[in-house]
């Protein structure tokens, strides 16, 4: 099994992406699709990707609501932020010190927090595995550092690890 | 097969180049064979088209048309074989395989896929011949210029480089220039086809018909320029001057191909039957302008200290006297420039040759600061320089050599430079002895007079005067080439009615395009 | 637009404001690029454009086409997904590299890692 | 009635895109620093591709959609170029 | 016809001799080959004799090249047959002389062949009856002449000699060669009968002046006449031989032979009178000042022999009949004695080893047979009775009398020869008596003695022939002089006696007071003459040194001038003078036309006139940013390359839109990963000129009206589609018989796919060209080491140890992204691909898109990383594609359709159902595979250049293999 | 539409040739890129132009409503080779520039 799909997800995805592509569901783009997405995984697989396990599929769905759903507030602020006359706001960066050391997690939680406006993920240092982030509107630090490992560190832990 | 004889002188190089390519310069062996396959072979295609075009009688030949995927002609793309393009054709073939052992000599040496591209450049050329649409020239012209990039910038030292860059920059402007003309043409026209072209121009309605003449205007201009006309052609002695001997030397018909381009477009849309409006157009600017570009090169001739510059010169002055030629647009001149043609472009080549033997090639490549690299995955070009067998350079051969090449780019006898020059003149006597025609006879026989003053100067200089010249030891391909070129020479003045029966009998075909037509939309 | 005459009426009032909204969303947050002060603020605002206005965007036209060929397209989605993947790589890397420059601009001494401020 | 609301609502929304690219085009030009220039380019990017969905719906074709495809997905390369580039004084290493 | 094939014979059997010759070893088999050919020739010319006793010509034509009018026609008459005589005996002499005369060590294989060639080619020149071949051997003459003065060139005034000979004889034979082009063109052929027969026709023409002007060029530049006698001094630096042979005998008579020859056709006009006799005359004087003057023996021959082709010229130029026979007489009688002079000289020069009078003398006593042979020979040309020289002057004389041109011409012409004749028996003396009388002298380089018996025989019969001439002209001369005379003048050759004595003429007393003059003079002024190293008055060298002059004008400052008017050497002015006769081309040709350009059209859609606002900004932006802010250029060029694309989208193009933003981006890569090469600027480096300012004003101006003109015609193209393009042939057929939807692509891969394949050869090529460009690319010095910010970044890490490295962590993120990413890009191309025939995409855009994945790859993860994963072999991909793409086209030859020609059909697979399947498609597949070879090719090519190691100087190269 | 695309194919070209005219390398590249879009787009719109039109075949549309391919055609080849060419070039300038020392169109500084 693992000889012939070793990368069971991103075949998937790939299978996915082709049948979206494509769009249609006729025997040929299948099967074309499913060679495609086999061979690609395989050539995937020559990079010598770290392993992926996921877990928790159901906390995948959850926090990806809660993703969506801090993406609204925040383009939102950032709007107002943005559109406001002669607005005073601080930004700046806070220095977060993480749990979390999956790559994919790592990764999952760089385009959570760059995707969603009025935060940027700035640099990770593996060694010290401390996250620096910028944050447009900087009202107090403690809080952003709470809200980021409440809020992401612990389902993407979960998750991933 | 023989229906598809004219798509190989094509395909063929193509295929090669893609063979040796997949082949690598491990197998050096093997792909110098495949070179000398394909010239052999291209050359036996030229000769086998040649018997095609010359069997019915002379004046109108069989002018043979292929229609590239079946394609009707006026959508699709033709190849046209008529007398002009298979004596290119054949001119070509025969360069390249004489070029062929001095170049695989040189080529030995690592230095990137040479090979290939020198197949590339052939399939350029022939395909500028052959085709028989506006937009495919182009293409094809982008491909040998691609491939003359390539071979002028073959071992790259400061001096190569930075002619290189000027030569590729001026090209790069000449090409966007050709694509504006062409699409002008093909707004007015609708059509990309020339045989279609020559019977719409006379129809053009006149509120485009401007346009169209500036179309053919700016074409007209990125021709020249590839064919060095004055004051588009500084590049030329540089550029040329830089390469080395083989490449060079097979540059000596790019400008010709920029010629034959003119003379083909210039007869076939701008002919007299072009209507009263188009027809002979611009004419005169080629006469003057080949005139100004024979001075140029005169005077740069005379001043030029080395011997490739001299050569260059000499490329500026034969390419001035064709367009001047193909300016007066009649027959019998045409007939002898295309004389002219063959002849300087083999005495020009084997002058490139004697200039690589006579100065070595200082242009060697610069002390590299860097390991060289090789691309990942394959460890394709390892830098072996094997030294290749030479003989110590037997002064009286080269000295015959420079003798014959001098005698004949002078047009002095006894080799077929007299008879070019004396095809050329001849006729223009008959023209009528317009103010144009005796301008261009009297300057072609200065032109003559300052040779002789220049070679004189260079020959006394090299093997008389100069007791300490050192002739780098020259390979035996070269003298071989250098031989086969001048042997082709003296055999086209021994034996000189048939060809030049042939090439009358071009002209005569040139000046009466309603053949052409007529081949291309029975 | 004979094809929009197609949609009917409810369809082109929801394509219309999601449309409307996507623009509007994308207009801010270039906005936001041309006036906010320094560059870690205006790094901020396009986010805008990627999530909120690509998201309506392509809300619209998915929706517009479905409705037109009268059968699902979800093909806007890889759009979305793609964007969600391709954006955090740019940003992070030129946040990076704006960091590193003003570090070296101020002192001729290397970024320090992350004890900022 | 609804149908004009939409065809306003296109036309205005490309008005919009076009004036966002504007704005990016000008932080483009006055920079400051290199970094703006790039994230103004990237702005750019993305607005165009909102604008070729705009076209998109307006002409519904989707085909046109495949031009933000391939902007959502290739467009960033030359943005991961600039800045690495801006990072590390060179692209590849 | 024997006689056809003996005159056939006489000329090519020097040429094959040459060639033989040349292979031979060995001094005496050349010498002995030399000899016994100019014997043989000479045995065929005396054999042939018979076939033009009563005027007849002797003719044979060898077919050559008919259709330019121009065959080997062998023409032998009375006069030619003189000439062949003549060149023929003396080459046999002087190949005798030669054998003794020529250094021992020097093996003769050059000079012999040299000589016999020249031999050939003169025996070409008079045998000729086609003008045209008189041309061809005429040039030959000057050619071996130019190599035979050059023979010892190890001497600076053999080189200069033989330089000036050649451009002073070559220039003529120009000349006379477009001059008979004009013959021919008057007289309608340049067969030499048809022209001969076509005297009045010629001179009635309006073309007869300037042809006769270019074909006395031709003969007064060959025989040495003013204003061209300059060269014939300087040929003396040629092995005395060869002065004898050429530069007496025979080449140096070509020029008053084509006088002769052409005659009939040519003469009889004032033009020719004072063209012809003026030249002849002026030369005469000043040959013969001039040789009274000179110390060289070689000198004072050359001189008279000028003097005496001068006469020559100016008894034809007087036009009278009995002028040319003297002419034709007395060019031979000089060819003889001053061939025997020559060898005498060079006798003398070769046992005493100096040719300077003013160190010779009395050499009577030690070489009395050379000297009496000499002494006679001098006397033959002095004049003196019952020698030869007596006669021609006699005739000589009586026609001066006789010119027929007015007492005040005939008093002056009678006067100059009087004078002519005395300065000639001056130098005479001079010779004869400066040489070999008076007291014996011991201070000679060498010890001399008698040369040889095989030297002095030819000198020897050469004086017996003046002798014989001399006192029984009737009987040994006069048939072949009648002969000769018939030839050229035909019916109008006058009676002439040849009789020693005529009784008391006024020539005879003329020949009397030149004789007395001329001792009086030599005894009165022999002194003075031994003193002054040059001819007093008039310069010595006039025409020379304006020769020089003109030299120097030609080959150093007008190019100098020309290269400061126009600077080739500079790309600017180039890349200018092409834009600006574009602009001029297509303005000229537009002129006067009038271009409807009304405003109606579509009207504007304001939101497309923004977007190009947006576009024109980036445009101009970029143009003023590139110079000191290239980032910033490259990234407004990406802008207004965005806008471009979005209008085609615009404008309902989806297929170049998707394209131009993957050329884009590659673009923008390709350019970002050079600019590290590029070195720093920063504003405001160079403080720029006024002049540069105005240059930049020029330029803009320039630039603006190009933009303009383009604008205009853009828009008039615009204005007026063309009514039946042959697009709907496309739109028709593009799935009927292409099989595809996407017309765009189905014109690419089909209709014209032959395009394509040039198109993809292009960039193979190109691909080719970097990569051999960057295998051993050089990069300046300074830009060898990291750049700054790596090196800052790596000093900082090594500073502070412990903490983990930046360069490891800053992309581990975002290199995973890619990395996930990748394999999705790669599918999108595939799409691409799979849909472009029918829809967007194809080839092409695939290509690019699978190679961006894998630059994003190398980009993310580093060169290294990428390449220990990943085989690439991009030059095996670009080597299949081509083939591929080929083999399609090759395919349908198979079955008997044209190259390339696509076969289409939608086949039903069993559970999968119809597929579209176009041999196209392969085609496209050999597309994407150059596309993705050739790209990635560039990219990774220029993204090793960092990764070379820097290379220790004499450190043997070792494959790159070591970096992995 | 007409004018509009004219003045844009005008500014491009405009620019791109004052680039072209300048002494620096990079200068040229960047106005040698400039022009080929400007020439592309002057290909493309000699079809004339359509908007709004269809770019392929449906089954029963007629013929006139498509926008012209041939010309669409000619641009895709264009620009392969324009951007073939260009990579050459930059090529070969890094090269010039790493034999002369300068980025000069000559290969000698000095003149600007």
């Amino acid at each position: 099994m693992r000889r012939w799909l070793p990368h069971p997800l991103m075949a998937g995805f790939l299978l996915l992406a082709w049948l979206l592509l494509r769009q249609s569901l006729a025997p040929a783009t299948v099967a074309s699709g499913v060679v495609i997405a086999l061979g690609l995984a395989w050539a995937f697989g020559k990079l010598r990707p770290p392993r992926a396990r996921v877990r928790h599929y159901s906390l995948l769905g959850k926090l990806l609501l809660r993703v969506l759903r801090d993406i609204v507030r925040s383009n939102l602020a950032v709007a107002w932020i943005v559109l406001r006359r002669r607005g005073r706001f601080t930004s700046g960066f806070v220095a977060i010190p993480l749990e979390l050391t999956d790559h994919y997690g790592l990764a999952a939680l760089a385009c959570i927090i760059t995707s969603t406006p009025g935060t940027i993920w700035v640099d990770h240092d593996s060694a010290r595995n401390v996250l620096l982030i910028h944050v447009l509107d900087l009202v107090d630090e403690a809080s952003w550092i709470d809200t980021i490992k409440q809020r992401y560190e612990r389902p993407l832990l979960e998750i991933f690890q | 097969m023989s229906a598809h004889l004219l798509v190989l002188p094509i395909v063929l190089p193509l295929l090669v180049a893609a063979l040796q390519l997949l082949l690598g310069e491990r197998r050096r062996r093997l792909v110098a064979a495949l070179s000398v396959a394909s010239c052999v072979a291209l050359v036996l295609l030229a000769a086998a088209l040649l018997v095609g075009v010359t069997g019915a009688a002379a004046g109108d030949g069989l002018t043979t048309v292929y229609r590239i995927g079946d394609w009707p002609a006026r959508f699709g793309i033709v190849l046209v074989a008529d007398r002009l393009s298979v004596l290119m054709l054949l001119l070509t073939a025969v360069l390249a395989l004489a070029l062929l052992p001095c170049a695989l000599g040189r080529w030995q040496q690592p230095g990137g896929p040479v090979q290939p591209m020198f197949q590339f450049l052939l399939m350029g050329l022939n395909g500028t011949f052959l085709t028989g649409d506006l937009f495919n020239l182009f293409v094809f012209f982008e491909v040998l210029l691609a491939a003359t990039y390539g071979l002028a910038l073959h071992r790259p030292g400061a001096r190569r480089v930075s002619a290189g860059l000027h030569y590729i920059a001026v090209n790069l402007l000449a090409s966007m220039l050709f694509l504006v003309g062409v699409s002008l043409i093909f707004g007015v026209t609708g059509t990309l086809n020339m045989a279609a072209l020559a019977q719409l121009i006379p129809t053009v309605p006149d509120n485009t018909r401007a346009l169209l003449h500036a179309g053919a205007a700016i074409l007209g201009v990125a021709f020249l320029v590839k064919a060095a006309m004055w004051p588009l052609g500084f590049w030329l002695p540089r550029t040329y001057a830089a390469a080395t001997s083989p490449v060079a030397a097979m540059f000596a018909i790019m400008t010709k191909v920029g010629v034959y381009v003119l003379l083909r477009l210039s007869l076939l849309l701008f002919g007299n039957g072009a209507g009263p409006a188009s027809a002979h157009f611009g004419d005169s600017w080629l006469l003057w302008g080949g005139m100004a570009t024979v001075v140029v090169g005169v005077v740069g001739m005379l001043g030029a200290r080395d011997l490739g510059k001299l050569a260059g010169y000499n490329v500026l002055i034969s390419s001035g006297t064709l367009l001047g030629a193909i300016g007066l647009q009649h027959p019998a001149v045409t007939a002898g420039a295309l004389a002219y043609l063959v002849i300087s472009t083999l005495a020009i080549a084997a002058f490139f040759l004697l200039a690589g033997m006579l100065a070595p090639d200082d242009e060697a490549e610069a002390t590299p600061l860097l390991e060289p690299y090789d691309p990942a995955g394959e460890a394709l070009y390892a830098d072996e320089d094997e030294n290749r067998a030479t003989l110590p350079a037997p002064v009286a051969l080269l000295g015959m050599c420079f003798l014959v090449c001098a005698l004949v780019l002078a047009g002095l006898p006894p080799l077929s430079g007299f008879l070019a020059k004396f095809a050329l003149l001849a006729p223009m006597l008959e023209t009528g002895a317009g103010r144009g025609a005796i301008a261009l006879f009297t300057l072609v026989v200065v032109a003559g007079f300052c040779t002789v003053i220049a070679m004189c100067r260079t020959g006394i200089q090299i093997f008389w005067a100069d007791e300490d010249w050192t002739f780098p030891p020259i390979r035996l391909g070269e003298a071989v080439s250098v031989l086969i070129l001048l042997g082709s020479c003296l055999a086209l003045s021994v034996w000189a009615d048939a060809p030049l029966r042939y090439l009358a009998a071009t002209a005569e075909q040139l000046h009466a395009p309603a053949h052409y037509i007529r081949a291309v939309f029975p | 637009m004979n094809h929009l005459d197609a949609l009917p009426p409810w369809a082109a009032v929801m394509v219309g404001v999601l449309v409307l909204l996507g623009s509007g969303f994308a207009f801010v947050g270039s906005l936001g690029l041309l006036r906010l002060k320094d560059f870690y603020k205006r790094v901020h605002a396009p986010t805008l454009g990627t999530t909120f206005g690509a998201f309506f965007m392509l809300a619209g036209s998915i929706i517009c086409f479905s409705v037109a060929h009268g059968r699902p397209i979800f093909y806007e989605i890889l759009i979305g997904v793609f964007l969600t993947l391709t954006t955090p790589i740019t940003l992070m890397l030129l946040v990076r590299a704006a960091l590193y420059r003003n570090r070296v601009e101020e002192a001729q001494e290397p970024p320090r890692r992350t004890t900022l401020e | 009635m609804s149908h004009g609301f939409l065809a306003f609502a296109i036309v205005a929304a490309q008005y919009l895109l076009l004036l966002a690219m504007a704005f990016s085009i000008i932080r483009m030009v006055r920079g400051p620093r290199a970094q703006d220039r790039v994230l103004a380019l990237d702005a750019l990017y993305v607005n165009a591709m909102l604008l070729l969905l705009s076209i998109g719906i307006r002409t519904g074709s989707e085909l046109y959609v495949e031009a933000g495809l391939i902007i959502a997905l290739l467009g960033f390369a030359g943005t991961l170029a600039f800045s690495k580039f801006l990072l590390r004084g060179e692209v590849i290493e | 016809m024997p006689y056809d094939l003996a005159a056939l014979a006489m000329l090519c059997l020097p040429f094959l001799a040459s060639v033989v010759v040349l292979m031979v070893r060995g001094r005496q088999w050349a010498t002995w080959l030399m000899i016994a050919t100019a014997a043989a020739c000479l045995l065929l010319a005396v054999g042939i004799y018979p076939a033009m006793d009563g005027g007849h010509a002797l003719r044979h034509v060898v077919h050559w090249v008919p259709s330019l009018g121009l065959d080997l026609v062998l023409r032998v008459d009375g006069f030619s047959w003189l000439f062949l005589m003549l060149i023929c005996g003396i080459g046999l002499l002087v190949g005798v002389y030669a054998r003794y005369y020529m250094p021992p060590d020097d093996p003769l294989n050059r000079f012999c062949a040299l000589l016999l060639a020249f031999m050939g080619s003169m025996l070409g020149i008079v045998m000729s009856g086609n003008v045209i071949q008189l041309v061809f051997f005429w040039e030959l003459t000057s050619i071996f002449s130019f190599l035979l003065i050059g023979y010892w060139n190890q001497g600076a005034s053999a080189r200069e000699g033989a330089r000036m000979a050649l451009i002073v004889t070559a220039g003529g034979g120009l000349c006379l060669f477009a001059g008979m082009m004009l013959l021919g063109h008057i007289a309608g052929s340049y067969d030499l009968d048809v022209i001969l027969a076509a005297g009045e026709q010629v001179r009635a023409d309006a073309l007869y002046t300037p042809m006769l002007v270019l074909v006395l060029l031709g003969a007064l530049t060959k025989s040495a006449q003013f204003p061209f006698h300059f060269w014939l001094p300087q040929a003396m630096s040629a092995p005395t031989p060869v002065s004898a042979f050429l530069h007496s005998a025979t080449m140096v008579k070509a020029g008053v032979f084509l006088l002769l020859r052409f005659w009939p056709v040519l003469s009889g006009t004032d033009a020719w009178f004072w063209l012809v006799g003026g030249a002849g005359l002026l030369t005469l004087l000043l040959g013969a000042t001039a040789a009274v003057f000179q110390q060289d023996l070689k000198a004072v021959l050359a001189y008279s022999t000028i003097s005496h082709l001068g006469l020559i010229t100016m008894l034809i130029g007087l036009g009278s009949t009995l002028g040319a026979v003297a002419a034709i007489f007395h060019i031979v009688n000089h060819a003889t004695f001053k061939a025997s002079l020559f060898m005498a000289a060079g006798a003398v020069d070769h046992e005493t080893g100096t040719r300077d009078l003013r160190r010779l003398g009395g050499l009577r006593h030690v070489m009395p047979i050379t000297a009496t042979l000499a002494v006679i020979a001098s006397a033959a040309m002095a004049g003196v009775p019952l020698l030869n020289g007596f006669l021609s002057k006699e005739m000589f004389f009586a026609v001066a009398l006789t010119t027929h041109r007015g007492p005040a011409v005939d008093m002056a012409a009678a006067a100059i020869a009087v004078l002519a004749s005395a300065f000639s028996v001056v130098y005479s003396l001079r010779f004869a008596l400066g040489v070999f009388f008076g007291p014996a002298r011991d201070d000679y380089p060498r010890q001399p003695h008698e040369p040889p018996r095989w030297m002095r025989l030819p000198i020897g019969l050469l004086a017996l022939a003046c002798v014989l001439v001399g006192m029984l002209p009737a009987r040994v001369i006069g048939p072949p002089l009648r002969a000769a005379a018939y030839s050229v003048l035909g019916e109008a050759t006058p009676a002439f006696s040849l009789a020693v004595w005529h009784g008391l003429t006024p020539p005879l007393l003329m020949s009397a007071i030149a004789l007395v003059a001329g001792c009086v003079v030599y005894v009165v002024l022999r002194g003075y003459f031994a003193g002054c190293e040059t001819l007093p008055l008039l310069g010595r060298f006039s025409g020379r040194r304006i020769f020089e002059w003109m030299l120097t004008l030609l080959t150093a400052t007008l190019p100098a001038a020309l290269e400061g008017l126009f600077p080739s050497r500079r790309l600017q002015p180039q890349l200018l003078l092409i834009v600006l006769a574009a602009s001029l081309a297509a303005g000229m040709a537009m002129w006067g036309s009038s271009l409807p350009l009304s405003l109606h059209g579509s009207g504007v859609d304001p939101a497309f006139a923004l977007l190009w606002l947006l576009g024109g900004a980036c445009a101009i932006g970029a143009a003023t940013q590139a110079k000191f802010h290239r980032l910033a250029a490259l990234l407004l060029t990406g802008g207004a390359g965005l806008v471009s694309c979005i209008s085609f989208v615009w404008l309902s193009a989806p297929d170049l839109a998707a394209t131009q933003l993957l050329v884009e981006v590659v673009t923008a890569i390709v350019i970002l990963l050079g600019l590290r090469w590029l070195p720093k600027r920063i504003s405001g480096m160079a403080p720029d000129s006024r002049r540069a300012r105005l240059r930049r004003r020029r330029d803009m101006v320039i630039a603006a009206g190009v933009g303009l003109g383009l604008a205009t015609l853009a828009y008039a193209a615009m204005l007026h589609p063309v009514a039946d393009s042959i697009s709907h042939f496309f739109l028709e057929r593009a799935y009927t018989e292409g099989g595809g939807h996407n017309v765009v692509n189905v014109i690419l891969v089909d209709f014209r796919g032959f395009d394509t394949l040039g198109e993809i050869s292009v960039l193979a090529i190109v691909a080719l060209t970097v990569f051999a460009l960057l295998r051993r690319f050089r990069p300046a010095i300074e830009s060898v080491d990291a750049p700054a910010q790596q090196r800052l970044q790596a000093a900082f890490e090594a500073s502070d140890n412990g903490t983990a490295s930046v360069v490891a962590d800053y992309l581990r993120i975002p290199g995973l992204i890619v990395q996930l990413m990748a394999p999705v890009i790669v599918l999108f191309g595939l799409h691409l691909f799979l849909r472009g025939h029918d829809l967007p995409g194809g080839g092409f855009a695939a290509g690019i898109t699978v190679s961006v994945a894998l630059v994003l790859l190398y980009m993310a993860r580093g060169a290294r990383w990428v390449e220990v994963r990943l085989r690439v072999a991009p030059l095996r991909w670009i080597g299949a594609g081509l083939l591929l793409a080929v083999s399609t086209g090759l395919g349908s030859l198979a079955f008997g359709y044209p190259f390339l020609t696509s076969h289409s059909r939608h086949a039903y697979i069993p559970l999968l159902g119809e597929l579209p399947l176009a041999t196209a498609m392969l085609f496209d597949l050999g597309v994407f595979f150059v596309v993705v070879g050739a790209t990635s090719l560039m990219l990774v090519a220029l993204a090793h250049q960092s990764l070379r190691r820097p290379r220790v100087l004499g450190e043997p190269v070792v494959d790159a293999e070591g970096d992995r | 539409m007409e004018a509009v695309l004219a003045l844009a194919i005008g500014v491009l070209a405009a620019s791109g040739v004052w680039l072209l005219l300048r002494p620096r390398t990079f200068q040229v590249i960047i106005g040698l890129t400039l022009i080929s879009y400007a020439v592309n787009l002057f290909i493309f719109c000699i079809g004339g132009l359509r908007t709004g039109a269809d770019p392929v075949l449906r089954s029963g549309a007629d013929i006139t409503q498509y926008a012209d391919p041939l010309p669409q055609a000619l641009v895709l080849t264009a620009i392969v080779i324009s951007f073939a060419t260009t990579a050459l070039f930059l090529v070969v300038l890094l090269a010039s520039r790493g034999l002369t020392g300068n980025d000069h169109v000559d290969g000698k500084d000095g003149t600007p």
